[in-house]
């Protein structure tokens, strides 16, 4: 009950926060819920399912890239661009997944290849000319005035409660699928795979499952990405910094968890902004220092919170899972 | 041949490691509702052979038929799903979730709702004495606890047939005793037909109907447990197994 | 190089230093304050870390002179100095930032990608966007009302680049018979690579381009890329480079004794950079780039060029500081004739805006209905000693034009 | 095969011989401690600063600056697996990733702020010198380092091989609790193997100075090649790393040839989906 409520306080005060924020703080948020729902997307497959992913901007970028471009050249809407978007991403995961679990690459030999296929599609998308190549594919941007959520175009305020939606609902999406069998069917396959195999689950299908599940998500939030800056670039979209930075917050915030991802952002976007007023505070304006800060920050977390943020927090605050019979880990 | 069909039929198994005869034509039958003891010095190939029974490992040659159905070519999900539990002999919990949440996960075997797969997963850990551990994670159990817990996994499938692989190693013989009287009273209630791989004697003798013993990968005689000890040739490659050893 | 890292020290010498130098902008007279001087505040965007921290941080030089000169004409400004870290989030942050710390108007942001995402952010709020570099031609295609772009579109480029080194044919009475075009595969190259390939064709070049290679800036080393373009057999290679891959670029041709009868750049950056003399020496002169330059002769362009040697005396003068001062300019004179710093106020004046008296070789600043300087024009400036020497047009000129170049191993 | 192509391929070999030892450190690394060093690029960078600092204020050519440079860097290596990677030597690979992502955005942006910028290359007075063999033009300095790269990688397998330090790491390798029982000091030799990697890089990091110019986002660059070539040649193995390097120098060639030069990393890879799909063990890396 107690945790009902501070999910509801903390829902509304998201709801709220325009009312307060200005435009910068608006725009702080966007990028906070934005990594949020990123974070939850991924932690579905590294998190529930206990398949390490650094090469996740291969399905955000596909996503994003297959909306635009549709946008783009035949003037499609983002709601009907959405669905190719995805269908794109989550066939990517499956090739990815199908391939890396058949042949039976694991661990960091697993992650390297989802750099690989990332990295790939980098150069291969800096090499088609109709997407823009490295010169970008520009989305015009027309009016930032109205409400357009059949195109995407409008308002930052629109922006900031879809990409609130959004986060909610992969919040939503994840609880859910925590407490059904494909949930356990993940769990049971992140803590030891030969055990879940003798206990009947096909953990090829369920891998791939969370492998496409999470592409998928992932791709929405790249169609996100793509129509609230307008812009893509393969570096932006496919880099590795891209990945990383998907990856930051839900271990940060504490892998595994439903809260994790929304803390970690919650932690790592406002602290980048904090340590760059701080060191202009102090009158230290060399670049790269925020930076530098920002890597010892984190350091730091993993370092003497290495499970993360958030089960550290709810040990303090009496949020023990144990209460909570719906909650997975 | 007797009219009904056995609910494991092995024959002739064989498995070799990079020209290592592990196994090398192994055959037994298991009725429905046998607990029959698969016994032998270390490295007989035991486990070997429950990993073929189970489809982690793919025989080389050989039948193993499940009530008159080839299990050849199936992965252990299949196995498991076809209506066999296993456990393992080095236990693998699931460390970060809850003892429940462990049994749980094998529950939802056989059903999609989670209601009903805790519902069953707090019976079997009531019978098997863990509930009051039920929301703890799996990794901070003590080894019988362990042991307990890749039972009650393997139990809330609801296998038609059982496999266990040295769960009574390191258990008390009053643990030992309780073991043994619940796989009894799961046989004697509900049918259950048990092949387990056991070094505590205490145990095979009173709880399995038929005794099968292997050296070397090869079978060396069959029998009922009383008369399976008596038998010269086993106590043969236990003793040569030990002068081996000095 | 350590100048960079201790901005202040060095801005405060120049301060001291420079009195005079600024007073002799002639210019100041004419263009007395309408006001009591209230600084405007101008956000400047630059990716002075990341991937084009180099190109930011010449950008933030030129920035760093700036505010002297123009309180010296009258038109006080404030320098909000934010690093974009090459990063299209923190690019739309800062910029929402700039302004919420009360930025009047921003300017920005050297790369194409961020700069949009700034200048939707401006948009928004109705503030001002000055564009200092940054080539995409979409920017300007958006319809935005408050973007300025003083820079030019990269078919600008191609079509001044190309034109300058027919004349230079012309002038020196040598042909190339053939040439390759090798082009870094970034934003920036790709964009000029498209325009060439447009354009070359309109041109009527008296040579053909037997083949175009595209290669990857973070490639470790060029040995493949210039042993490609030597197979070729051109004598005239067409480079547009990044940055630092001029150098790796030359160095291989050095190696690999690859000599056409000029490297020319039709307008990108590299080959008249502090970093390319110094570890080129001897084998960086006779390199041509063809891009918009300082105007050695005039008044405005003799203060800055004073203030900026005095400010960083190992750091060559290059064309983002040319155009990351004029930025300032246009804001401060907008302000200046608006007699307001309110950003609306600016924006009103901005599309009215006509510089006649400015650094960069080319007409009057003014910006067309887009929003965009269609007076900015390219000189040829060829590499002397280690310095970059206009040699066309011929009223900015400082040195005659010297092609074809002497081969590698004729060089003393 | 043109002249031209010949010049390249050997340029390739010669190039990709030095790429190896850089790889070779990550490869020991990895063999040993198991642990993955996504920090492997930022390492050789500022070996590459290392070297670029000597050059300029002591004018000591990076030849003989290798020594040294890979010394200072067994030094740090072995004092950064003691204070911080020991600790995460038993944390599953997400966390390792984490911590040497973050000591590479220190590593990164560190160098931002003590060098700026800029592109810092070393200037040999050879520099531009290349040797006339028959047709073939072989570029001294590629030559040079090459051969450095080869003796010092030969040096580490005699090292090995031979040494007690060298067996006894082995034995780590190959059997943990065997090395434990037998009463090996394990999270010596760690660090110690470390250090090794870390000197390997800081060897690399010292002639690759003399190829290429290091500036702050050269590091990750170099991180993901180094990747690339141990994992074609067998992550783990020495020898499968100088044929990884080499492989890859070469096949950056072929595919830059006969491709767009912007596409072969692209090529690079492809390479590597494959190897991980078909053969995860590389080349010639051993079953485990």
């Amino acid at each position: 009950m107690r945790r009902r409520i501070a999910l509801l306080a903390l829902l509304s005060a998201f709801v709220l926060a325009p009312l307060a924020a200005g435009p910068y703080l608006l725009s702080v948020l966007v990028v906070v819920m934005y990594m949020a729902y990123l974070g939850q997307a991924w932690n579905i497959m590294m998190g529930f399912a206990g398949q390490l992913s650094l090469g996740h901007s291969l399905y955000g970028g596909l996503g994003a890239y297959v909306t635009a471009a549709l946008f783009v050249n035949w003037g499609v809407p983002a709601v009907l661009g959405l669905p190719a978007g995805i269908a794109v991403a989550v066939a990517a995961g499956a090739v990815v997944g199908a391939l890396g679990f058949r042949f039976g690459v694991k661990g960091v030999y697993f992650a390297l290849l989802t750099i690989a296929f990332a990295e790939f599609t980098r150069v291969l998308f800096e090499h088609i000319p109709s997407l823009g190549g490295t010169g970008g594919l520009f989305l015009p941007v027309g009016s930032r005035d109205g409400v357009d959520l059949l195109r995407l175009r409008g308002h930052p305020l629109m922006f900031y409660y879809l990409i609130l939606a959004m986060a909610v609902g992969a919040f939503l999406l994840c609880r859910r699928l925590l407490a059904c069998r494909i949930g356990y069917q993940w769990l049971a396959v992140r803590e030891d795979q030969e055990a879940a195999q003798a206990l009947g689950i096909n953990v090829f299908r369920a891998k791939l499952a969370a492998v496409m599940l999470s592409a998928g998500l992932t791709a929405a939030g790249g169609v996100f990405f793509a129509f609230y800056y307008n812009t893509l670039f393969p570096t932006q979209a496919f880099g590795m910094g891209r990945s990383i930075d998907i990856i930051l917050a839900p271990i940060v915030g504490g892998l595994g968890t439903l809260f994790g991802p929304i803390l970690g952002a919650l932690i790592l976007t406002p602290l980048g902004e904090l340590i760059t007023w701080g060191t202009e505070a102090l009158g230290f304006k060399a670049a790269g220092l925020k930076q530098l800060c920002y890597g010892l920050s984190l350091l730091a977390i993993v370092k003497f919170l290495p499970d993360g943020v958030w089960p550290w927090l709810r040990r303090r605050i009496g949020f023990d899972p144990a209460d909570d019979e719906e909650e997975g880990t | 041949m007797t009219a009904p069909s056995p609910l494991l039929l092995v024959e002739n198994l064989v498995k070799n490691f990079r020209g290592l005869r592990a196994v090398d034509g192994v055959s037994f039958q298991v009725n429905a509702g046998d607990i029959v003891a698969l016994i032998g010095p270390n490295g007989a190939g035991k486990t070997t052979v429950f990993n073929m029974i189970a489809g982690s490992l793919q025989p080389d040659a050989g039948r193993i038929e499940l009530a008159g159905r080839s299990l050849a070519g199936l992965r252990p999900d299949q196995v498991c799903r076809a209506g066999v539990g296993r456990t393992f002999q080095l236990v693998k919990p699931f460390g970060n979730i809850s003892v429940e949440e462990n049994v749980v996960i094998g529950a939802l075997r056989w059903t999609g709702d989670v209601a009903e797969a805790r519902r069953l997963a707090r019976e079997v850990l009531d019978l098997l004495g863990l509930a009051d551990k039920r929301r703890l994670p799996a990794r901070s159990l003590t080894l019988p606890d362990r042991k307990c817990l890749e039972v009650a996994r393997a139990l809330a499938t609801r296998p038609k047939l059982l496999l266990l692989d040295e769960v009574m190693a390191g258990l008390r013989p009053a643990e030992t005793d309780r073991m043994v009287a619940i796989f009894q009273r799961l046989n004697r209630d509900s049918g259950l037909t048990i092949v387990l791989i056991e070094h505590v004697m205490r145990a095979v003798m009173a709880l399995s109907h038929r005794v099968v013993v292997i050296n070397s990968g090869k079978p060396v005689c069959e029998g009922g447990p009383a008369e399976v000890v008596r038998d010269p040739r086993v106590l043969e490659c236990y003793l040569g197994e030990e002068a081996a050893r000095c | 190089m350590p100048v960079s890292r201790f901005p202040f020290v060095s801005r405060r010498d120049f301060l001291a230093g420079t009195a005079a130098g600024a007073a002799a902008l002639g210019v100041g007279g004419s263009l007395r304050p309408a006001r009591a001087a209230q600084p405007l505040k101008v956000g400047l965007l630059l990716p002075l870390s990341g991937s084009l921290a180099r190109e930011g941080q010449s950008c933030k030089r030129g920035a760093d002179v700036t505010p002297a000169l123009m309180a010296d004409l009258g038109m006080p400004v404030q320098l909000m100095i934010a690093d974009t870290e090459t990063n299209l989030d923190t690019a739309r942050t800062r910029a929402e930032k700039l302004i919420a710390d009360g930025a009047e108007v921003l300017i920005g942001a050297f790369e194409s990608a961020q700069t949009l995402a700034v200048a939707q952010v401006c948009e928004q709020r109705g503030v001002p966007l000055v564009i200092n570099i940054a080539a995409a031609p979409n920017i300007t295609e958006q319809g935005f009302k408050t973007v300025f772009r003083n820079f030019p579109t990269a078919p600008r480029l191609v079509t001044e680049g190309l034109a300058l080194m027919k004349e230079m044919f012309k002038t020196s009475g040598t042909t190339p018979s053939k040439a390759v075009f090798m082009h870094n595969n970034d934003t920036f190259g790709t964009a000029m690579a498209g325009a060439v390939g447009k354009l070359f064709p309109t041109l009527e070049m008296p040579f053909p381009i037997v083949e175009t290679i595209s290669y990857d800036g973070a490639a470790r080393d060029l040995a493949v890329e210039v042993g490609k373009a030597k197979a070729t057999g051109a004598d005239l290679l067409i480079l547009v480079a990044h940055g630092e891959d001029s150098i790796k670029v030359i160095r291989e041709m050095v190696k690999q004794r690859f000599e056409p009868k000029a490297v020319v750049s039709p307008g990108s950056p590299g080959m008249y950079e502090v970093q390319f003399y110094k570890t080129l020496g001897k084998y960086a002169d006779y390199s041509l780039t063809n891009l918009p330059w300082i105007n050695p002769h005039t008044k405005m362009s003799q203060a800055l060029l004073t203030a900026f040697g005095k400010a960083y005396p190992d750091a060559l003068f290059e064309m983002n500081v040319g155009f990351t001062f004029e930025a300032i300019l246009i804001a401060a004179d907008a302000a200046r004739r608006a007699g307001s710093t309110n950003p609306k106020a600016l924006l009103d004046v901005l599309p009215t805006t006509n510089i006649a008296d400015h650094v960069m070789i080319g007409g009057p600043i003014v910006f067309d209905a887009k929003g965009q300087n269609t007076n900015t024009r390219s000189a040829t400036i060829q590499n002397f000693g280690g310095r970059p020497k206009v040699v066309f047009p011929a009223e900015a000129a400082e040195a005659r034009v010297v092609f074809p170049a002497p081969g590698w191993q004729q060089r003393g | 095969m043109s002249i031209d192509l010949a010049n390249q391929i050997v340029t390739g070999i010669l190039t990709g011989l030095v790429y190896s030892l850089m790889a070779l450190g990550l490869s020991v690394i990895f063999g040993v401690v198991r642990v993955v060093n996504f920090a492997h690029g930022e390492m050789t960078a500022l070996a590459m600063y290392a070297a670029w600092a000597l050059a300029t204020w002591l004018d000591l050519d990076p030849l003989l600056g290798m020594p040294l440079i890979a010394l200072v860097m067994f030094g740090c290596g072995y004092l950064l697996q003691r204070g911080l990677i020991d600790s995460f030597i038993a944390k599953p690979e997400h966390m390792q990733f984490i911590l040497l992502v973050s000591l590479a955005i220190i590593m990164v942006n560190g160098s931002l702020l003590a060098f700026g910028p800029d592109a810092h290359g070393v200037q040999v007075s050879y520099g531009f010198d290349t040797y006339e063999m028959g047709p073939l033009l072989v570029d001294k300095v590629r030559l040079l380092a090459a051969a450095a790269s080869l003796a010092f990688s030969l040096a580490l397998m005699v090292f090995f091989r031979r040494s007690k330090t060298g067996k006894a790491i082995r034995a780590c390798a190959d059997n943990l609790v065997g090395a434990r029982v037998i009463g090996l000091d394990v999270r010596r030799l760690y660090a110690v193997t470390f250090g090794i990697g870390t000197a390997c890089v800081g060897a690399a990091g010292a002639l690759l100075s003399m190829l290429i110019d290091v500036m702050p986002p050269t590091g990750p660059e170099l991180t993901l090649l180094a990747f690339i070539i141990v994992i074609v040649g067998g992550l783990g193995s020495m020898t499968g790393a100088l044929l990884g390097g080499v492989l890859i120098g070469v096949s950056e060639v072929l595919a830059g040839y006969f491709l767009m030069p912007s596409m072969k990393s692209m090529f690079s890879f492809a390479i590597l989906i494959v190897v991980l799909v078909a053969r995860p063990q590389g080349l010639l890396g051993g079953r485990k």
